[in-house]
């Protein structure tokens, strides 16, 4: 793993005002370490204070972001770093995250697609739900490829429980 | 991933044993299904009360399962949770795929009709 | 803050064995920021696989270790970086963790005390609570200044549920 | 942090009105309390049962109420919640301070008299 630490970076250049709305967490491109590191980010949240649609929301989305830097990224290799930056700023939590993986196709965020209604079932696509899915739940979402690393940021509503 | 297959009447119902169907079970949930489904009746329900959360993997799971079963049989899904109705709803699949309430709804006659 | 990631640098020389079971979390001495860190610690826990007396415990460790840091390594200037790494290994929690403040007094961790029973209560020390506490309920406990950096590491031990 | 207080016979009630006694509140704590317990009765009931969590700098303030409150004056505590138990056994505090499962308990007479 290289970890050439453009978070740390950002952390320095945004420290002024959202210091301590911000933390970082890094894990290793593993679905269990993925896993943890959404149950990491959504133990954040202070207890009662969000609808639990919304940290239905929060964990689905998550979910679609690690899994596609541990799938597509990182190939399955389970290894290389993610790093995420989290901070809250209301009504909601905006995320940045880095990894040193594969970057996406044409160098651009795919759209994806939902489920096409004119087809039947079985005749539905295997793959494109993830981006759909991040599209529709993600605000704000941004997709850079700088210095060798991916960044992806976005921000996660959360309304009040 | 435990699956548990029981046949009801022109209805194989597979129960899913997980509590999640996630990028790290899709190929297991998929290989599985695939034996499971073998030689079956023409409707197979799939019971995911159990089933806490789905993510896309799991999704491309789901279908790779109805491709295998092709136009003559039918995959139904059955109790769905919070959190998979939500992944559903986004993608939109709930407009392509049957789901039921509960597994007294999926087989009751009416059902069958729909 | 002068981010020198010596954090990073473990990850990778321990990284073979442990990688996935391990994840980093960095935050602002400041104590919400450490609040939120608690949190997102006790969510990397599998809920419904430990005791509530357990979860308790793992709560006022890091919170004994993070406010001293913030309040003594830092001395409550909210300025300055805590970077957390965080093992999986059963049947416990594993923790290191470094800042770049104030080393410990004569450069060794103190023992702490606890309450004197031969004292009336109007007479016991308002202070030293917090380095017992942390004595008495983690294992290991192991303090070193190295490269200008505090590091301290211990184990919490979660039994399950 | 709020504070709430309240006479009955010779206690002063003061009901703590926040989760929790830690680092970001335990200053505000003691000059609250110091202004609480001016002038009052021999014993001061805090009652904790609004209190998940304590931690040491909390402990640290509770000690300098009861410095405060001198050899004459009492501070006895109510309805500690597990986490807060969990910090008063750790510290061997449990063994100087005087503490009551409920306030009923803490008024009766033969609380008064131990
Ligand atoms: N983090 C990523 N890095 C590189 N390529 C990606 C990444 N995320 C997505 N992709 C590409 O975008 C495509 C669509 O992703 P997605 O909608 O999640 O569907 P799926 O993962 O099921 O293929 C993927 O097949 C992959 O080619
Ligand atoms: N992280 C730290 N960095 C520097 N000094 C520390 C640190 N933690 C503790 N100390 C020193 O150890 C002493 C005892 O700490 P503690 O038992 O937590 O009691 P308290 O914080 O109430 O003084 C502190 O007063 C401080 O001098």
């Amino acid at each position: 793993m290289p970890p050439e630490n453009h978070a740390r970076q950002d952390t320095v250049r945004a420290s002024a005002a959202v210091a301590d709305s911000r933390i970082e967490i890094s894990f290793e491109a593993t679905n269990p370490a993925a896993r943890r590191a959404i149950r990491s980010i959504i133990g954040q949240v202070e207890p009662g204070t969000v609808s639990q649609e919304d940290i239905d929301v929060l964990e689905i989305a998550l979910a679609e972001v690690f899994n596609n830097i541990v799938e597509h990224a990182y190939q399955d290799t389970g290894r290389g770093q993610v790093d995420v930056a989290v901070e809250m700023r209301t009504p909601g939590m905006h995320f940045t995250i880095w990894d040193d993986g594969e970057p996406m196709p044409a160098g651009r965020l795919p759209g994806g697609a939902p489920a096409d209604p004119s087809l039947d079932a079985h005749e539905q696509a295997e793959g494109g739900y993830g981006l759909f899915m991040i599209r529709q739940l993600a605000r704000k979402l941004r997709y850079e490829r700088t210095e060798g690393r991916n960044r992806l940021s976005f921000r996660i509503k959360l309304s009040s429980a | 991933m435990n699956l548990r297959s029981e046949t009801r009447g022109i209805c194989l119902v597979v129960t899913v044993d997980a509590d999640r169907i996630d990028a790290a079970t899709a190929v297991q949930f998929k290989d599985d299904m695939r034996r499971a489904v073998t030689d079956t009746a023409e409707r197979v329900l799939l019971d995911l009360s159990a089933v806490d959360s789905i993510d896309s993997s799991g999704l491309g799971a789901i279908v790779s399962v109805m491709k295998y079963l092709g136009a003559d049989r039918r995959l139904e899904l059955v109790s769905l949770s919070q959190k998979v109705q939500t992944v559903f709803r986004l993608t939109r699949m709930d407009a392509v795929i049957t789901i039921h309430e509960n597994l007294e709804r999926a087989v009751e006659p009416a059902a069958r009709a729909s």
